[in-house]
């Protein structure tokens, strides 16, 4: 852990990242570009039409990944949220921060298509069911983040208190994401499980797979823009700051 | 002033968390008996929203026995939002604040203190009078067993939760609407087990999950909450 | 022994002040000074904990350690800390029950007496005269004794009694060893023996 | 500094009442809602609380549907009565209130000006919302006409009759604070004449008794609430 | 011309105080004084008319009339009547528009950077610090003129750059026929030409 530390702490100071994120966020960005297409690919042209389904199913190339994402950037936030708390890192604030909207969008997606999908399988866009209680509450969840963050005038400040409501909100993941197995609702349970062998066509699980890279990979690249907005606006005043203007 | 001239330099106090929490305690419910005015309007607040549902929604009695229990969890959840601003808002702008930070006791007693002195005057009142309530809706004797039982073991946590909220909103512009958005999100599966237990009776079936879930809510928060209001509160101060 | 070295504030996206640092041996007072919005309460506020310091460190007793500091300071901010609802007596019970102090009514009455607010004594707060309610936050310093006293604009609202008043505490409480630091535009309270001057 | 060596004495400014008004309402307004952001707080707020009473009662959509209207009423009660504290004690502490009540314009439409940006921010972005609201709960088109309109009229007379006790409660202890209590029960007429007038139009019964009942309340608070107002908030600061 | 004649003051039940009178002519100022709770506060607060007086009259320009004493008087106290949310400038604005001025832009910002608070012009008054509080508060003498004006604790929390300040504007204040009530422990407000003392 301490010889890992060290580099850690290096890139955790905003000036030598700040550096690193303009490339990093390309690369991230073309990759994203052409795993999407890839996943498209697969899940429209590929994968066989649906026995009950229909072609409606296809929204699960979206869904899921947009799903899972919702989720998964809400425990990263949460973990960068951490850092920042226990070891007082600017960058590791402003991460979560820049993590927030991406966040919030794939949950809406999640919502949108999920409640697309409901009309043709359950007749109905919205149910009060738990998983998309749950999932609603998450988007909530999001924007109270970043109401409370632009609320706060002074930025350090904002930093923590946001940090908090963060650690806060994460217990609401396991909810969403065990909601069907605690209540037995609507909205149908894992059918992929790292400890189970997947329930579901190997071509449709490659498709939501690619998606859910490509889901990854635009996310970190617009994390990274973000950031450095968010670096340019915040470290206006500090001595480094003017050395890269040069 | 033959006291003041001995050792100027004293111990922490002893017995440190429950005596601090219980000087929060008494010291708010003291102030919460002074200004009978918010007391009064929660009570009649949510004799209200009781009085009002069979109004608005008719005598039928197997629709009001459906909707008696979320209607009471609701009430129980927004008198709590109601009372959350004074939680600290006032103990801020006075200086109060700064004072209970400064105390030789740990913070997070005295925070737990005050959100106790919160749920005496919102939840528990509440909770007591549910199944006297709940009788309007024709709720059976079961169901408001589990009803008041189910309140007393929830409501305690919402103003655990409200609590944290109404701590990182302390000197935020708009703070009014803000401490809800925060708040209500994390208190939903606290309704959801709360009201779910009401209808598991009705529907014959064993509550025990439920309660359990609630418990579980119940002990996370009433661990966790004080640390992170307290972390709030400090950053408020800083 | 209160050692600051290097402190340094930072308000906004600005600094407030930097490398800030002094030496405070006991029977010693500190009279902060400097033009409105210098950063005289916030260094203050670092000194008794409530605000973490942008930089630099406070050494207590040889050890460096906010909660010995916290455990030996007595604050009397801007603010008086007292409840419009409870008389100026509750107040002062409630207030140094809050610091660990047993106070008894006596104690308490007598401390109001010396202020001169026997009359006050069951009147609400909120009835209190600015200068009353200044009185009375500054009654703690004989209810609550600590080694350091941090006092901001303790004279502000204070009749020349009170200053005379305060001066007299002031002087007793370094005699006994206590350190003090008070950030004031009054040079009223500044004079006295062992007072140095720390201009932000 | 030329414009400042003029006369010292300047006529009270002209249009009193309405001016006067005007800048209540500007002002209160940006305090309220200092950016659009939290407008939507405050709507997100509402969706939130709305959302909740599905959640207890449970799915059921005839049911939602028999509930909604009351639940909307009740909700415009809390939301009201939440910001109602907020709506003097702020400039009662800073002393705003002092200088309000020492402007040249009249005190009453000063109020009446406050009480409009509460109304502003609290019951017409409820009312605004209500059709959509609606629509969770399965109301027909009529009866979310109606639901609108009803909000419309009578989340005024809300703030109207709240802000009587949010002035009594002003720094006063014990008497001020239980008159307000004989305050908060005049609201009740209102949600139930609001709610019925929905559950009239399910009942494909004439709405008229309810609009004019609405209608009345409204005038007589409109005209009364800020002249009692304005003597409570003088009272206060004397 | 300001004549108060045998003002008594009841508070709770007991008399605060009783026949005081004065006599405050065009271009004078009167410097009330009083131990802590004496009722300076209270006799400003009945001169603006906020306070009924229990006993005793106020006469303006020989009319008896709260109403148009109140039209020419300008009334800073203690609390400096500032909305933490707004900026300094949007205070200024919204509070001389409240007394009926139509104050431009520029016209704030000149009164701000009269009290040197430039730098805090666009920082909302939570932001602000006691003293920069207080200099926003008198920056309303230049923005709302007033014939009558009426000072509770100007001095409080100022540092002696803003003493001298608010001594030059009363000095201009009192040249241009202006009166004004000053209560204050403060001695440094109070010298200077035409200033009498009200001992309460
Ligand atoms: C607004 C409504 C909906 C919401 C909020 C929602 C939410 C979610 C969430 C959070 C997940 C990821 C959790 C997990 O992987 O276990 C998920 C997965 C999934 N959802 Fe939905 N969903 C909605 C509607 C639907 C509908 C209508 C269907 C189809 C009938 C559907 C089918 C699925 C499937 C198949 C998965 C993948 C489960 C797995 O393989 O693990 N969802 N949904
Ligand atoms: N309800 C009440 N009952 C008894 N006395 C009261 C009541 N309300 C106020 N008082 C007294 O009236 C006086 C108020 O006086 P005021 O505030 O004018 O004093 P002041 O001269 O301004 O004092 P300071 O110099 O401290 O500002 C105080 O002595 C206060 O104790
Ligand atoms: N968010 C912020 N952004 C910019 N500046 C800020 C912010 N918050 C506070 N400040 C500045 O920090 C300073 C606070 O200093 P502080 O209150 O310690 O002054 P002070 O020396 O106590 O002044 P006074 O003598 O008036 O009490 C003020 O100048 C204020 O303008
Ligand atoms: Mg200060
Ligand atoms: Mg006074």
């Amino acid at each position: 852990m301490a010889g890992t530390s060290i580099n850690w702490f290096r890139y955790a100071s905003p000036a030598s990242f700040f550096s690193l994120a303009g490339p990093l966020a390309r690369a991230f960005g073309i990759a994203a570009a052409l795993l999407a297409l890839a996943g498209l690919w697969i899940g429209l042209v590929v994968a066989p039409t649906d026995a009950q389904q229909g072609e409606a199913y296809r929204i699960i190339f979206i869904h899921v990944p947009a799903a899972w994402m919702s989720m998964f950037i809400y425990v990263v936030m949460a973990f960068w949220c951490a850092m920042s708390l226990v070891f007082n890192a600017r960058l590791a604030a402003m991460t979560a921060q820049a993590l927030a909207p991406s966040g919030a969008v794939f949950t809406v997606i999640a919502l949108v298509t999920g409640s697309l999908w409901g009309k043709p399988t359950w007749g109905t866009y919205w149910a009060w069911d738990a998983r998309m209680t749950s999932e609603l509450i998450l988007l909530f969840l999001y924007f109270g983040f970043m109401a409370l963050r632009n609320a706060i005038d002074d930025p350090r400040r904002a930093d923590r208190a946001c940090a908090v409501l963060a650690l806060v909100g994460a217990v609401n993941v396991p909810v969403i994401y065990f909601s069907v197995k605690w209540w037995n609702t609507l909205h149908q349970g894992a059918s992929v499980s790292l400890t189970t062998a997947p329930r579901m066509a190997a071509i449709m699980l490659a498709g939501m797979l690619v998606m859910t890279l490509a889901a990854w990979s635009y996310s970190i690249a617009v994390t990274l823009v973000r950031l450095r907005a968010i670096i340019n606006e915040r470290e206006r005043g500090a001595p480094w700051r003017r050395a890269v203007a040069q | 002033m033959a006291p003041m001239d001995s050792a100027i330099a004293r111990p922490a106090p002893s017995g440190g968390a429950w005596a601090g929490m219980r000087w929060a305690l008494v010291r708010d419910l003291r102030l919460a008996l002074r200004s009978r005015a918010e007391l009064g309007v929660l009570l009649l607040f949510y004799v209200i929203v009781v009085a009002l549902f069979p109004l608005g929604v008719g005598p039928d009695p197997s629709l009001l026995r459906t909707m008696g229990p979320g209607v009471l969890w609701v009430t129980a959840l927004m008198t709590s939002m109601l009372a959350l601003p004074r939680l600290f808002a006032g103990d801020f702008a006075d200086g109060s604040l700064e004072q209970i930070a400064l105390s030789p006791y740990p913070l997070p007693a005295l925070i737990a203190g005050k959100i106790a002195a919160h749920w005496a005057s919102t939840g528990l009142p509440l909770a007591a009078a549910s199944p006297w309530l709940g009788v309007q809706f024709g709720l059976s004797t079961g169901e408001l067993e589990v009803l008041a039982l189910g309140l007393l073991m929830g409501t305690p946590t919402l103003s655990l939760l409200g609590a944290i909220g109404a701590a990182l909103t302390l000197g935020v512009r708009g703070s009014g609407a803000l401490v809800s958005l925060l708040v209500l999100p994390l208190c939903v599966p606290v309704l959801i087990f709360g009201a779910g237990a009401v209808d598991a009776v009705r529907d014959a079936v064993s509550t025990n999950a439920h309660f359990s879930w609630l418990g579980a809510m119940l002990l996370a928060s009433a661990v966790g909450a004080p640390l992170a209001t307290a972390a709030a509160v400090r950053i408020a101060l800083d | 022994m209160l050692v600051a070295q290097q402190l340094a504030a930072q308000r906004g996206f600005s600094p407030l002040f930097a490398g800030v640092g002094f030496t405070l041996h006991a029977g010693e007072a500190l009279h902060v000074t400097g033009a409105n919005g210098s950063g005289k309460t916030t260094l203050l506020r670092m000194v008794c904990g409530l605000t973490r310091p942008a930089q630099g460190t406070l050494a207590w007793r040889g050890a460096d350690g906010a909660a010995a500091l916290r455990e030996c300071t007595l604050y009397v901010g801007h603010a008086s800390a007292l409840k419009d609802d409870l008389t100026a007596e509750q107040n002062l019970h409630s207030l140094s029950t809050l610091h660990g102090e047993t106070a008894d009514e006596r104690a308490v009455q007598r401390a109001l007496a010396e202020w001169n607010l026997d009359a006050q004594r069951a009147l609400p707060a909120r009835a209190l005269s600015q200068g009353q309610r200044r009185r009375v936050a500054l009654a703690r310093l004989r209810l609550t004794p600590r080694e350091l006293w941090v006092l901001d604009e303790p004279t502000s609202a204070l009749d020349a009694a009170g200053v005379d008043l305060l001066r007299e505490h002031l002087r007793s409480h370094a005699a006994r060893g206590g350190l003090a630091i008070i950030a004031s535009h009054d040079t009223r309270s500044a004079d006295g023996a062992g007072i140095r001057e720390l201009r932000l």
